[in-house]
């Protein structure tokens, strides 16, 4: 692995070939907020979050390499106005109520709001009708808190190896369901693990009988399962 | 050996319908390859005019698919349909040709006169109207498909006339059966 | 088959066909269908058979003729005079011809005879559609017959891959899908791309509204594009090639059985498959259908769709030409760009280059439809203006009306307005005048159509077929969609054209794929070229082009009015 | 020719409401009626969400008695789960349902209704709020206040925070008591003491400058309904249902509250988006009855504190001959006694060894379609009626909030008052406001809203029958 070096917002910083530009600008120190990456399962690149300026270019930090010479600005007035945007695209979307939310307070997309100044939304809520799953014997699925990252899906698939979850329909209609579209409880493939719930950012997923602000999630299991697992970290 | 439930559930269910065996031999045409996913769906929902839930859990278990991910594919395109089709069907192009040649108004008709909007069914299940952008006949816009026949040059009144004949003819066909 | 068997068989068809009095091509093509051209068809055959001709003359269904506003299209064909082209017919019309052609006395349908010198025909320059309307479109001997297969024939013995790549790059050739990569570069790169194993695609989806070349190309020359393809395939390495067709739009099935038919005839005459033409190399084309989702468009999802999943596009780099399918190096080109090598390799690269303007080299087919008198599938010169194409092959706009504008590039375009009618048609100029080439759809709109209304209606197209992977193409293009309502409705304020204006430019800077990244297009030409009308909208609450209903009042008058019409209206109760 | 007056906002109450007051040929008042203008369809939009949220839900219905919905969900909650919460846990949920008492009536009291029992009905309107109050006696608004405070505090103490605390969950309580509350409250509770005892000889030593106004504000027969305990005292969190006649006569006794729908019966009026409820044995509008401090204090037979008794014994002495005391003027006394019950009983958990436990919460799952939830909340009984599905998603919701159930009453009372101080031809500013302290008597909460302070425009429409406004008068 060969070092590289790059300009982050001005200062030479150097990296590793094959780091994404994410990992290198994090490990600089400058905090780049995200919603649907996480350290454990594969890049998405969706939420649009972590946009930064490569040479002019605005590109996902997340899905982007980081090559030798590039000139990557994070905080430009223009990509934090974009940040706050697509905030208020989430918030708008579905019915994100913090004040009786499960998560208040412990919600990822709540404090990636708060940091990034989002304090209001300009747009129309589109207000859709959303149902809430709760036929699981441990956990809730409430599609209104749902921010489609996806995480849900991912480690379903690549950690626990079910691919229980799935997302349905396109666009503004995605979903995520369980197999055919049924209640989860039913799922014939769902381990009833509850990684899914841990890596859900905001309060879609959580426990039965959760209420107001109650909920927390565990977020250092997928390095500990991941580094036991494939690096063989565990020695018992 | 003793089958669990579990497993009895990740077994293809057992049918007697020859339609599966179409899709059966469709599965095996592509040698089990999970990437001809789609053309299976396209062949199943042929052979059983849309795509239910036994279905869809068959076709994954053939294709050693997890169900969501049938399901996932199935939904994400707007060819394939979870609901049984409807006696008639009228498919009105909404592509732009069709648009700037005024396909809206026959929707709107459509709407008024059956009350049915694109991708809805009549009450009496007996009409459907989709909209379809673009069937590849600009030239003649607004385009009509209705029960698979072509029409060009259409306009709200003749499109009602047709629909209207269409329902009226099945009413005598059905008076004179019995 | 190898090569002197090749040009055998053209022979023995050319005899063939100069022994007949005459043939029929009647239009099978999906437009002239939709006019009755079927009815058409059988009407040929029973007349044919009714005058005892049935040995002398052929009675075949073609491709696309172009004039598609003006069908059932049928063409004749009498030794080596030019063809003679009919409009408008009728199964009436059509016994009257066949009477005509066999009797030179018969009845005169002069009426309905196209005018050899035509402008819509006279001004295009058919290279792509070369062949279109003017073979059968399932017989390979009639496509052989017209020198087909010889470019394959040529490749395979005379030049090396490499050199196949140059000849495409040196020919200038764009890819015809829209954003105009220079396809000799692909070509290399995907040759150079280290691995044994490589694929070539064709996308034709093509899920733009309004446009149908490649689909048309292919029902009425699909040798042409086997053709193309194998050689694609011999010059980057590959041994697979897959044909995206869309699936599930009416008339589909039957058009997939054709195709299947025609590749399986290729096959069994050696054209395709294993050892091409008793050569080394082996090419194989199989079928993958598309269910109807537009952003398959978008290359890394086409590549997804082909391999069974939810198409959903993965962000690049890699691109395809690195990492493709199944992980292997992978060239995507469009129909028509596949269906200009053969022209290319036969008449040379320079022939080509000749073609065009100094960057957009070739011809380029159009889907022109709306408010013009010609409607149908046209081929142009690249540089040739809106207004030769509009006026002169176009036949001006109808009814009457006044031209407004020219929407070009589908969803990912934009409309261009009267005033640059006389800039040329290429990929750059178009561009500065923010819009697109793209694949080829020509919408003319004329004074009846409210520019608002049509970003309104791209916006909904754009909100429907976003795959819903990244936020602002997601949730932005509904939010666009909504401003756009508003504005449409009545209920918008400049505020609103703000929030609309500053949205378009987030999407378009932010999205994941290019669907997401264009989708704002026509909301921005619209409103560079027509902001007067969206002012229209709001400041006057007017349409001026009596399209919009404009029944709604913006929400922050709503405000201030409903307290009064609340107490009002309370008022007259209580005392009532 | 008749003619409309509208009061519109009515001032100094919890929401957005107005009064019309139509008067006919005569000049003479015809009718009255107090109309709720905001809707806020918290029954409709919570269906399909989850009982266990409910709480912090309907907390939010209002910013004044959030406390109140807290403990009436999250006893539908217990009930849907069947489940009996600790007992620690019911005492801290008491505990804090005292405290809102407490926050509360001092509110009302002391913020909302002083400046009109202190200043005068009369008096000059730009000084008559708490902060003109303030300035002639800054020693009782002071202490008003920090009364206020007290009970604000308690609050944060046990949920976390004063307004909206998410901390009553079905099952029990979130957090236990912190044992340095628990003396921080204790070292509070003498001050508290004092302040509630000084208001309650300022009020009981005006009595006789407002003759008249306790014979009009609301003076007349109806029945009664509140909690008591099993044995008959005071109740607040829990217990049975009685309902009482104006002469006392005890209508229904003993009646498990989640029988409700046997007694009570819900109207729905065109000009109101408050609803109507009604005793249903005497129907529609004959069964108006009060709730609230006045009524709770009529429907006990003792308190069960030793101070809060004493007071209660003098109270009933304004009724006459042991009826039941009819005047809606006597909520203002009503409520200071119940801060000295609420003060009392705040005490004496505070002395209780196991109310520091940490053991505050069952757990259950779906186990009953059906949750009712009741209890007191400082302005009458609260109903919450939840109906589930078997994941516990919600299928219909159904609340009866206090002031609702005042509503017959207070109509009735904006109409005694404009009976006995509007004419037709004087359109006094004072007159106003004794038919808004007719209703502030009440103190009701139409949902959450701030409460301003200072000077709220007030808008008076004087209409004829055909809906023209004659005279209008506009201040702020």
């Amino acid at each position: 692995m060969s070092v590289i070096t790059l300009t982050l917002n001005g200062e030479m910083i150097s990296g590793l070939t094959g780091q994404t530009l994410l990992e290198v600008i994090r490990e600089h120190g400058v905090e780049l907020p995200t919603l649907c990456h996480l350290e454990g399962i594969s890049e998405r690149g969706g939420c649009r979050l972590c946009m930064v300026e490569v040479n002019g270019r605005m590109t996902a930090a997340c899905v982007t390499k980081a090559n030798e010479g590039m000139h990557v600005n994070t905080h430009t007035e223009k990509l934090q106005n974009y940040r706050r945007m697509i905030l208020e695209l989430l918030f708008a979307e579905r019915n994100h109520v913090c004040a009786v939310c499960v998560m208040n307070g412990h919600c990822e997309l709540q404090s990636v709001a708060a940091a990034q100044g989002m304090d209001s939304v300009r747009y129309d809520y589109l207000s859709p009708e959303l149902p809430m799953d709760a036929s699981h014997k441990r956990f809730v699925l409430d599609h209104n808190r749902c921010i489609l990252c996806t995480r849900c899906l991912r480690v379903c698939d690549e950690v626990e190896g079910a691919h229980t979850w799935e997302l349905k329909g396109r666009g503004i209609h995605s979903m995520v369901i369980t197999d055919l579209n049924g209640p989860w409880g039913e799922s014939p493939s769902c381990t009833s693990c509850g990684k899914c719930v841990q890596v859900c950012p905001t309060g879609a997923l959580y426990d039965q009988g959760s209420t107001v602000a109650e909920m927390e999630k565990k977020h250092d299991f997928l390095p500990w399962i991941l580094g036991g697992r494939g690096k063989k970290e565990w020695n018992w | 050996m003793l089958v669990t439930k579990q497993q009895s559930d990740y077994a293809p269910p057992a049918t007697e319908d020859p339609r599966m065996d179409e899709v059966a031999r469709a599965v095996k045409r592509f040698g089990y390859q999970q990437d001809a996913l789609i053309e299976v769906l396209h062949i199943a929902q042929r052979a059983f005019g849309y795509l239910d839930e036994t279905l869809l859990t068959y076709i994954a278990r053939q294709m050693k698919l997890p169900l969501g991910w049938v399901y996932g594919v199935a939904s994400f395109y707007h060819f394939f349909s979870f609901e049984p089709p409807a006696e008639h069907n009228c498919v009105v192009c909404t592509g732009t040709a069709c648009y700037v040649e005024g396909a809206q108004k026959i929707l709107d008709l459509l709407e008024k006169e059956f009350g049915v909007k694109p991708g809805q069914v009549s009450a009496d299940g007996r009409l459907s109207v989709t909209d379809f952008r673009c069937p590849g006949s600009c030239g003649q816009a607004p385009i009509l498909v209705i029960d698979g026949e072509l029409l060009g040059r259409e306009t709200p009144e003749s499109t009602i006339a047709r629909i209207k004949q269409l329902l009226a003819n099945d009413k005598q066909a059905k008076e004179v059966a019995p | 088959m190898n090569r002197s068997e090749l040009f055998n068989m053209a022979q023995v068809e050319q005899e063939r066909q100069a022994k007949l009095r005459f043939r029929i091509l009647s239009c099978a093509s999906t437009p002239c269908l939709s006019a009755g051209s079927q009815d058409v068809f059988n009407a040929l055959q029973t007349a044919v058979t009714e005058h005892g001709l049935n040995a002398e003359v052929d009675v075949v269904a073609s491709g696309c003729n172009g004039l598609c506003s003006h069908g059932p299209v049928v063409r004749i064909q009498t030794g080596d005079a030019p063809d003679d082209i009919y409009e408008f017919v009728t199964p009436e019309i059509a016994r009257q011809i066949v009477a005509r052609y066999a009797d030179e006395n018969g009845a005169d349908v002069s009426e309905h005879l196209i005018p050899a010198d035509a402008p819509f025909f006279a001004k295009q320059q058919r290279i792509v559609l070369g062949n279109s309307g003017r073979i059968d479109q399932e017989d390979i001997e009639g496509y052989i017959a017209r020198g087909g297969y010889t470019a394959l024939a040529h490749v395979l013995r005379e030049m090396a891959p490499e050199q196949v790549c140059d000849a495409i790059n040196q020919s200038g050739l764009r890819g015809r899908g829209g954003a105009g990569y220079p396809t000799g570069l692909k070509w290399q790169l995907v040759r150079k791309a280290p691995s044994n194993k490589k694929y070539v695609v064709v996308n034709c989806d093509e899920g733009d509204p309004g446009a149908y070349m490649d689909r048309t190309i292919l029902e009425s020359d699909p040798h042409r594009l086997l053709e193309g393809m194998a050689i694609a395939g011999y010059a980057v390495g590959a041994d697979q090639g897959y044909i995206f067709v869309r699936g599930g739009y009416p008339g589909a099935e039957k058009r997939l059985n054709q195709l299947e038919r025609v590749i399986r005839m290729a096959e069994k005459h050696g054209l395709l498959g294993g050892r091409v033409m008793d050569s080394n190399f082996s090419f194989r084309i199989d079928i993958r259908l598309g269910a109807g989702a537009f952003v398959c468009g978008e290359e890394t999802a086409l590549m997804l769709s082909i391999m069974g999943k939810r198409a959903q596009p993965v962000p690049r780099p890699p691109y395809p030409a690195q990492r493709g399918l199944w992980g292997a190096p992978t060239l995507l080109n469009n129909v028509e760009t596949f269906a200009n090598i053969v022209p290319i390799i036969l008449n040379g690269a320079d022939w080509y280059a000749n073609i065009g303007t100094e960057k957009s080299k070739g011809t380029k087919v159009f889907a022109l439809a709306g408010k013009v008198v010609n409607g149908g599938l046209i081929e142009v010169p690249m540089g040739m203006t809106l207004r030769e194409i509009i006026y002169d092959i176009g036949g001006g706009i109808r009814d009457g009306h006044e031209f407004k504008a020219a929407q070009t590039g589908g969803p990912s375009g934009g409309c261009i307005p009267a005033q640059h009618l006389d800039s040329p048609v290429d990929y750059e100029s178009m561009k500065a005048l923010g819009s697109i080439m793209g694949s080829g759809g020509l919408i003319v709109l004329d004074d009846t159509s409210c520019m608002v209304d049509v970003a309104r209606f791209f916006m909904e197209f754009c909100v429907d077929e976003s795959c819903g992977k990244c936020v602002p193409c997601r949730v932005g293009t509904m939010q666009m969609l909504r401003q756009l309502e508003k504005i449409c409705n009545g209920s918008a304020t400049m505020q609103d054209l703000e929030i609309l204006e500053e949205l378009c430019e987030m999407v378009r800077e932010t999205s994941l794929c290019g669907l997401g990244q264009s989708a704002p297009n026509p909301v921005l030409s619209t409103l560079r070229h027509f902001r007067d009308e969206y002012e229209a909208h709001i400041l006057e609450r007017r349409c001026p082009a009596g399209v919009c209903k404009m029944d709604q009042v913006p929400v922050m008058e709503l405000a201030e009015e409903l307290p009064r019409r609340m107490r009002s209206a309370s008022g007259q109760k209580e005392v009532a | 020719m008749s003619k409309t007056i509208t009061i519109d906002p009515v001032t100094r109450i919890e929401g957005h409401a107005k009064i019309t007051i139509q008067l006919n040929e005569q000049g003479l008042v015809d009718d009255a009626r107090f109309h709720v203008t905001e809707f806020r369809g918290f029954e409709k939009f919570c269906e399909g969400r989850s009982f266990w949220e409910m709480p912090g839900i309907t907390a939010r219905v209002c910013g004044i008695c959030p406390v109140s919905h807290l403990m009436a969900s999250s006893k539908a909650g217990d009930a849907i789960l069947s489940t009996r919460p600790p007992d620690t846990a019911v005492r801290l949920r008491r505990i804090m349902n005292w405290a809102q008492y407490v926050q509360s009536h001092a509110l009302s009291f002391f913020h909302l209704s002083a400046p009109d029992l202190l200043l005068g009905m009369e008096s000059d309107p730009g000084q008559r709020h708490v902060v003109g109050l303030l300035q002639q006696y800054p020693d009782i608004a002071r202490r008003g206040i920090r009364l206020r405070q007290f009970g604000q505090d308690i609050i944060r103490m046990l949920g976390g925070k004063s307004v909206h605390p998410a901390w009553t969950v079905p099952g029990g309580v979130r957090e236990a008591l912190h044992p340095e509350s628990r003396d921080e409250i204790r070292q509070r509770l003498p001050e508290a003491f004092d302040t509630a005892l000084l208001a309650l000889s300022l009020l009981k030593d005006s009595f006789e400058k407002f003759e008249r106004e306790t014979k009009t504000y609301g003076d007349f027969p109806s029945l009664f309904m509140g909690l008591v305990t099993p044995e008959g005292g005071l109740e607040h969190y829990d217990g049975l249902l009685r309902v009482v006649d104006s002469e006392g006569k005890v209508l229904v006794d003993g009646i498990d509250p989640a029988r409700y729908q046997e007694i009570i019966g819900e109207a729905v009026e065109p000009w109101s988006y408050l609803k109507f409820p009604y005793y249903k044995p005497y129907g529609y509008p004959d069964g108006m009855y009060r709730v609230g401090p006045l009524a709770r204090l009529n429907v006990c037979d003792f308190a069960g504190t030793p101070r809060a008794d004493r007071e209660l014994r003098q109270f009933r002495r304004l009724g006459s001959l042991g009826k039941p005391v009819s005047s809606s003027f006597h909520y203002h006394y009503a409520r200071l006694i119940e801060i000295l019950f609420a003060l009392e009983k705040i005490e004496e958990f505070m002395e209780d060894p196991d109310i520091t436990r940490t053991h505050i919460r069952s757990w259950a799952g779906v186990n009953q379609p059906i949750g009712i939830g009741v209890s007191e909340a400082p302005r009458g009984t609260l109903f919450h009626h939840y109906k589930v599905d078997q994941q516990g998603i919600l299928q219909t919701v159904n609340l009866i909030i206090a002031t609702g159930q005042n509503n017959l009453a207070m109509n009735h009372t904006v109409k005694q008052i404009a009976q006995a101080y509007v004419d037709g031809n004087h359109l006094s500013e004072g007159m106003l406001n004794r038919i808004e302290h007719g209703i502030r008597t009440y103190d009701p909460c139409l949902s959450c809203s701030t409460h301003a302070v200072g000077q709220m425009p007030l808008h008076v429409q004087l209409v004829d029958a055909a809906g023209q406004v004659v005279a209008e008068q506009v201040r702020g």
